[in-house]
């Protein structure tokens, strides 16, 4: 392990900037966001990003493509540009879990080449959580804020933030870095303070033992929906926030003089998210409710091992208009299983 | 500094049929010259201009929107011009809000009698884009060529 | 996909000296779906025009644009042609290239350009353009006139002279209105009942024309061509089919204290009543309020008395329902209730009465036998102080008008001068602010007044009139020699404001058309069409759209009658197909778009739609009626869902040219 | 105030009046309080709450609910009344079946900002008085409610109920609030600074649609911003144009009939001052055209439907503000 006194933390950031894009969180008036280093900014302390850092791989609007129109004659023109290589900065666990759940939607075959080309250039330095919050319930899923994962990880512990490569891209980053050797022991402090205050956190044990393939057509046809749903504003704020919804759109903008493709973050709540030419399966918030829980808590791991598509970083709790969120449908649907 | 080509802006003009695009038709009889910049758009009474379309305008390009309809108390459909008025004091209102040059966006009064005035309303509304220069705040970059 | 057909016309050298023409057309002919292009000295020629047949005929053209002048000039001319190969004529576009382009600039690289730019812009919208088709509707040939006193006498003798059937709508017993209890008319001075009965016998005697007396307009329902109206008639109490006019009941009647309103109550008439010899109809009607048969059920002396058995107590208020094409306003004014000008002391003396009470006092019809007697002791007043603008040039914040009466100088010197020329040993004064006379001979009366019967004017206000030991003590200034009067007078004529009769107001509401804040009805145009409401089919006629003398109210009655006429005499009425419309599956019904309709065109239906899992859900929906519809597009911005929209103008057709102007 | 609210709901329930209450339901925490249906008395007993973590306006709610079988009943703070009267104005709401309860309102709490306060790990709030009590992972803190309460509640314009059937607690009056200070100042600063300050909020906006779906105003079928034929359907601000386009036409779609509830600005999850958006366009209808509050009764005419001869014209702008 290697170690620095967050004294120099800045001047670190400022040796990494040299040769790549470093982001971090920033604090702004309107909580902490990912922002582009520059000199004068430093590591936000919040637990959490407003936004995810999905958008890093997964941006909101990615242009695909352009088309020239000239007359009756069109040209397509590449602007493709996710060649450059990044350092994302202080990413939590329940973020760097989102990026492996993402991983497996957009590199299966067919792989997403724009999603796979960011990817292979980041870097991610993840940084374990010292005061997670009453909306964490990463534990649930697996995930320890203590020991984040990522090419990186780090600690902050009594002045110092400590490094543990954990990938080769990670050995690679730390190596010309200007660090100590050492401070395992202050690393594992920290881990088991965090560990000790995850036991703390009120959502505990949440019952998702009955979330399973084979349960599907009992939730999926479960009354409780109406109720669950009935609130719903039908807003994309829970999945634009959340770290793990990948819904996107493909559009073309007519530009007057040709035509650019692009995609955008797409959002189930949405009423013409299921739009067919035809008609519309999805008719009412309780369906599109429905899907994005189902999706998250029955499909996904039905097709992925078991995994479920949430991280527990709780951005849908403190995010929801209404307060109407997944541990709510969670505790809603798979308690009174539990009590069968 | 290299020296750039004249900045010669695009000024949208709506123009109610009944009034100012006469005034308009009249301008070019009497051979009264303004700028080519100023295309003229036709609608029936200017309360059919939806804010929409000024913001439209804008995004694809338009450095200046202005509108003109027949004088408060002459419109043709009685009542038009008066609830016009109001929209696009709001609309100009919020987008100097927005810190959107106030003087980009006019209205103008002109009767099927004004060809001279809307000849002269036309210079000066030309004048005045080209001094404020290139619309910067309401751009669409996607729109630039 | 649209197959376009672009002409580029020269307009001789008109364009073509500033526009390079040829340029012009084949750069549009290289837009997207512009299948033929052309250009052509004259597009408007019929050689020019052949050739826009020929090319929507060889090209399967599904839509034009003509470069050429400004469509308020050739539009027309060119839809016809578009009809005239078999295109509907809603799929033609115009790009003014001549007044807007080759007429206002010079360098005809600049103009070239512009001209490509307005063309796109055309080609943009004829993109978007969809058949348009002209709504027909039929037309009852019928009107019906509310009001029936010189304005609504007239305007129905006009429209009935034409051949159509007209019913007239009167709220009191007779027709006649406000003329019929004047005395005299200025400037002949020639006797009002001498020139208004013959009329009054005309409407009854014309078989076009039926009077709804004694009736009010309880509903209207529908559009120009179709309304579909109730009407009230009241309950007279009297068979109107029977009744003869013989006027038995009325002198038997025991009721004899009733304050009688055809003489503004200076005198009394019978609880049964004829309001005046020369009504029409002829009919008695009972006075519920009165009667003693229909108060007690004691009484019955009427019923006794009437040999055509016409008399029915039982008689109920009946509800008529009738179908117009046209409807013509001819509500008619009031002079305003001074009871809040306590400075006139006309509350507190009978001796201070207004002009239309003076009417009936110098009328050999009214009270007094036409023998001018002052009402308090019935004797010859021998100072009379006129005061001119009683509520009328007021500031606004009082109980007054704002606006001029326009009719009281003349009127105020009608009465000075038929005083002195009847009663030479009365002094006449009157009070005046300016004495306006624009009208033929009008001034010339005026002066006649003061010159030749020696009429005091004086210029000022009287400010306060009391009662004083039967006399009237009038405090005035004069302001041209700026000092102050009193004068003892025995009679005090106000001059008061006229307004609109209050029934206005709810008709208004119920013909969805327009009042200003003084309850006058609004012109749809106050210059060029001034006897028409914005609503279509909905006509003005006298008073009731401001105030009037009678040769203007008559020569507007009949300038109603002519437009009436007009709208009879189609058998369908072919609407302007750009209209509203509103999309029923995005409306809300909020009624944004009523409130800004100057026509009424809009109303709402509650309407069923499919919803998910194959519920109904009921919703109000917005509806535009295309007959009453004027295409103003006020509604399509109003509207925050954008579910109006005006076809020939939709937002997409110009964000279209918007986007084509501005790229 | 709780318990009485929560016996009338049992009563209304129990007795008939109304076959459906919507009222607040109960979170995992004390704050994340969700909008809901109750039908059953015992349901209303276990989980409805009143608290200062009630900030839903229910008004919008009523559009749909007023259309199904059956009345329901509905709790409504001051400033919610101004919305739901709004929408009766606008014909969305059926108003036979609803059966509306005001009840008092002593402010909102802004989680947020307790957040903002740096207090961490909250699992519980109690309200002594003027001061919350806030229980967290990390020990127990203190805040002075007035310190963090929602902004609109800093700047509550009413405490006067506008329309219901039957009110719990006392009439209030409509107060004289400070919520044109924030507006008046951004007028006060130059162009450039303006342009500044709302080019870094609104873009800040990731077009989730919360402020649109949240708003008693925006009740439309479809919205344009939906609507693929309207030409300015947006999904996600791909250019920065766009966030400014939709915010002003969102705001100009609801002037004259927004009635400054504030929910917009309560749901963004950028923390995007909306708001004041549409309190501009309030100011400036108050200013140039009288004053005007939207759902203060069902008669007035709405200012863009109504017009006087003598209005200002447009150029009133040029002389307002820096210039």
């Amino acid at each position: 392990m290697k170690k620095i006194s967050l004294e120099k933390l800045n001047a670190l950031f400022a040796e990494i900037a040299e040769t790549k894009a470093l982001y971090l969180p920033v604090d702004t008036e309107t909580g902490a966001q990912y922002q582009k280093w520059e000199e004068g900014k430093t590591l936000s302390s919040a637990l959490n990003t407003v936004r995810s850092a999905k958008d890093f791989f997964f941006p909101q609007t990615e242009s695909l493509v352009h088309f020239k129109v000239e007359g009756k004659k069109i040209e397509i023109m590449d602007v493709r540009d996710e060649g450059a290589p990044f350092v994302i900065f202080g990413v939590r666990g329940c973020d760097v879990k989102s990026f492996e759940l993402l991983d497996r939607v957009f590199l299966q075959d067919p792989v997403d080449t724009y999603y796979q080309n960011r990817r292979n250039n980041a870097i991610i330095v993840s940084l374990a959580c010292s005061e997670p919050e009453e909306t964490c319930f990463c534990h649930s899923f697996g995930i320890s804020a203590a020991d984040p994962a990522g090419d990186v990880t780090a600690w902050i512990k009594d002045g110092e933030i400590i490094f543990r490569a954990n990938t080769e891209k990670g050995e690679q980053l730390l190596a010309p870095l200007p660090l100590e050797e050492g401070g395992e022991a202050k690393a594992e402090e920290a881990r088991s303070e965090i560990e000790a205050i995850t036991k703390k956190l009120p959502l505990q044990n949440l019952p998702l033992e009955k979330f399973k393939a084979e349960n599907l057509m009992d939730f999926f046809n479960d009354p409780k929906w109406a109720s669950l749903s009935q609130s719903c504003l039908g807003c994309g704020t829970c999945t634009f926030v959340c770290p793990t919804c990948h819904c996107f759109d493909i559009r073309d903008f007519d530009t007057g003089h040709g035509v650019q493709r692009f995609r955008c973050w797409d959002s189930c709540m949405y009423r013409d998210f299921s739009q067919m030419a035809a008609a519309n399966p999805r008719l009412s918030q309780l369906e599109r409710f429905r899907q994005r829980f189902m999706h998250k808590l029955v499909y996904y791991p039905a097709n992925h091992e078991g995994r479920f598509l949430c991280v527990g970083c709780g951005r849908c709790l403190s995010r929801c208009p209404i307060s109407m969120d997944i541990v709510k449908v969670i505790k809603e649907l798979g308690g009174e299983r539990d009590a069968k | 500094m290299q020296v750039e080509k004249n900045f010669e802006p695009t000024v949208v003009a709506f123009c109610c049929n009944w009034c100012s695009y006469a005034g308009a038709d009249l301008s070019g009889n009497n051979r009264i010259q303004y700028p080519a910049n100023v295309k003229i758009i036709r609608i029936p009474c200017s309360c059919r201009l939806n804010p929409m379309f000024i913001l439209r305008a804008f995004q694809r390009g338009a450095d200046g929107v202005i509108l003109c309809g027949c004088h408060p108390g002459d419109c043709h459909y009685t009542s038009g011009n008066y609830f016009a008025r109001r929209r696009m004091t709001l609309l100009f209102s919020m987008l100097s809000f927005l810190g959107i040059e106030k003087e980009r966006c006019r209205v103008e009064w002109v009767s099927a009698a004004e060809g001279a005035k809307f000849a002269a309303t036309m210079n000066d509304f030309v004048a005045t884009i080209t001094r404020l220069g290139e619309n910067k705040k309401l751009e669409d970059l996607r729109c630039k060529k | 996909m649209q197959r376009i057909g672009v002409f580029v016309c020269w307009c001789g050298s008109n364009i073509a000296a500033t526009v390079d023409v040829k340029k012009v057309a084949e750069t549009l002919g290289k837009e997207p779906c512009v299948v033929y292009y052309e250009n052509y000295q004259y597009m408007c020629s019929e050689e020019g025009q052949n050739k826009i047949i020929n090319a929507i005929h060889e090209h399967k053209l599904s839509g034009i644009v003509i470069c050429s002048c400004s469509p308020r000039m050739h539009e027309a001319t060119f839809r016809r042609t578009a009809q005239k190969a078999g295109l509907n004529p809603y799929m033609v576009e115009i790009a003014n290239i001549r007044e807007q382009c080759s007429w206002i600039h010079k360098d005809m690289a600049t103009a070239t350009e512009k001209a490509i730019i307005l063309g796109r812009a055309a080609i943009a919208k004829v993109h978007l353009n969809t058949p348009l088709q002209a709504g027909e509707s039929p037309v009852v040939k019928r009107a019906l006139v509310i009001g029936g006193g010189i304005a609504g006498i007239q305007t129905a003798l006009d429209i009935a002279d034409a051949g159509f059937e007209v019913d007239i709508v009167e709220k009191k017993p007779t027709i006649g209105g406000k003329m019929s209890q004047i005395d005299k008319t200025f400037p002949t001075l020639d006797c009002s009942a001498c020139i208004l009965t013959p009329k009054m016998v005309d409407v009854a005697q014309n078989e076009k024309i039926h009077i709804y007396s004694y009736s009010e307009v309880a509903a209207v329902k529908g559009f120009v061509g179709n309304f579909d109206v109730t009407i009230k008639r009241k309950a007279r109490y009297v068979k109107e089919e029977l009744c003869t006019g013989c006027g038995a009941c009325t002198e038997k009647c025991p009721q004899k204290k009733v304050p009688n309103d055809f003489n503004l109550g200076l005198d009394n008439k019978h609880a049964i009543y004829i309001p005046f010899a020369q009504a029409v109809p002829k009919v008695a009607t009972i006075d519920p309020d009165y009667c003693m048969m229909l108060k007690t059920g004691k009484c019955g002396v009427c019923s006794k008395v009437c040999a055509a058995g016409a008399i029915d107590y039982k008689q109920q208020d009946e509800l008529v329902q009738q179908q117009y094409g046209a409807i013509v306003v001819a509500t008619g004014y009031n002079p305003i209730d001074l009871k809040n000008y306590d400075e006139f002391a006309y509350s507190q003396s009978p001796d201070v009465v207004t002009s239309l009470e003076f009417e009936r006092l110098t009328n050999a019809a009214g009270p007094t036998g036409g023998v001018l007697l002052r009402p308090s002791d019935r004797q010859h007043p021998h100072t009379i102080v006129f005061v001119q603008c009683v509520g009328s040039r007021e500031s606004g914040e009082g109980c007054g008008k704002t606006y001029c009466s326009k009719i009281c100088c003349m009127y105020t010197a009608k009465h000075a001068m038929l005083t002195r020329e009847k009663y030479p040993d009365t002094e006449v004064y009157v009070f005046y602010i300016d004495v306006r006379t624009p009208g033929k001979n009008f001034d010339e009366f005026y002066r006649r007044a003061v010159e030749e019967y020696g009429v005091h004017y004086i210029k000022g206000m009287v400010g306060k009139v009391s009662p004083e030991n039967g006399k009237l003590m009038v405090q005035a200034s004069d302001l041209l020699d700026n000092k102050q009067l009193k004068i003892e007078a025995d009679l005090v004529v106000l001059a008061a404001a006229i307004e609109p009769d209050p029934s206005a107001r709810p008709l208004a509401t119920m013909l969805t058309t327009q009042m200003d804040t003084n309850d006058f009805f609004t012109e749809a145009h106050p210059k060029l069409r001034p006897v028409e409401s914005a609503t279509a089919g909905i006509f003005l006629s006298g008073c009731c759209q401001g105030p009037k003398d009678i040769p203007e109210t008559v020569s507007q009655a009949s300038a109603c009658a002519a437009k009436v006429i007009g709208l009879l005499a189609k058998d369908k009425l072919l609407g302007n197909p750009c209209v509203a419309e509103s999309n029923e599956l995005m409306c809300n019904g909020c009624s944004s778009c009523e409130k800004v309709c100057p026509y009424g065109a809009i109303s709402y239906v509650d309407k069923e739609f499919k919803m998910p899992n194959r519920t109904i859900a009921v919703r109000r929906v917005a509806n535009v009626n295309p007959a009453v519809c004027q295409g103003c597009g006020a509604c399509t911005v109003a509207c925050p869902s954008g579910a109006m929209d005006l076809k020939g103008f939709s937002n997409s057709q110009i964000m279209a040219e918007v986007d084509a102007i501005c790229k | 105030m709780q318990e009485v609210i929560k016996q009338k709901a049992i009563e209304l329930l129990s007795s008939g009046k109304a076959d459906r209450v919507l009222g607040w339901k109960e979170g995992e925490f004390f704050y994340d309080i969700t909008p809901a249906v109750f039908t059953d008395v015992k349901e209303i007993e276990e989980k409805f709450v009143y608290n200062a973590f009630c900030g839903p306006n229910f008004s919008k709610y009523l559009v749909a609910e007023s259309r199904k079988d059956g009345k329901i009943a509905v709790f409504l703070k001051p400033c919610d009344t101004y919305s739901f009267q709004q929408l009766l104005k606008e014909h969305r709401i059926l108003r036979d079946k609803v059966y509306a309860v005001g009840i008092p309102c002593d402010g909102m709490v802004d989680i947020e900002k307790i957040r903002q306060k740096k207090i961490k790990g909250i699992t519980g709030v109690t309200e002594a008085g003027e001061v919350l009590q806030i229980d967290t992972i990390y020990g127990k803190k203190e805040v002075a409610k007035k310190d963090v309460l929602a902004e609109r509640c800093e700047n509550c314009k009413s405490k006067k109920h506008v329309v219901y059937d039957e009110l719990i607690g006392e009439e209030g009056d409509v107060l004289d609030s400070h919520r044109f200070d924030l507006v008046e100042k951004i007028e006060a600063m130059s162009e450039e600074e303006r342009f500044a300050f709302w080019q870094n909020e609104l873009s800040r906006c990731i077009r989730c649609n919360a402020c649109r779906n949240v708003c008693p105003a925006c009740t439309c079928e479809k919205c344009v911003f939906d609507n693929p034929a309207s030409g300015i359907d947006q999904k996600a601000a791909a250019d920065s144009f766009e966030e400014k386009m939709f915010h002003i036409i969102r705001a100009f779609h609801v002037a004259g009939r927004c009635t400054d509830c504030g929910e917009c600005s309560r749901v963004c999850p950028q923390n995007i001052p909306l708001h004041l958006l549409n309190r501009k366009f309030i100011k400036d209808i108050n200013e140039f055209y009288g004053e005007y509050q939207a759902g203060a009764d069902m008669e007035t005419r709405a200012p863009l439907t109504d017009y006087q001869t003598d209005d200002c014209e447009p150029s009133v702008i040029l002389t307002k503000g820096d210039q």
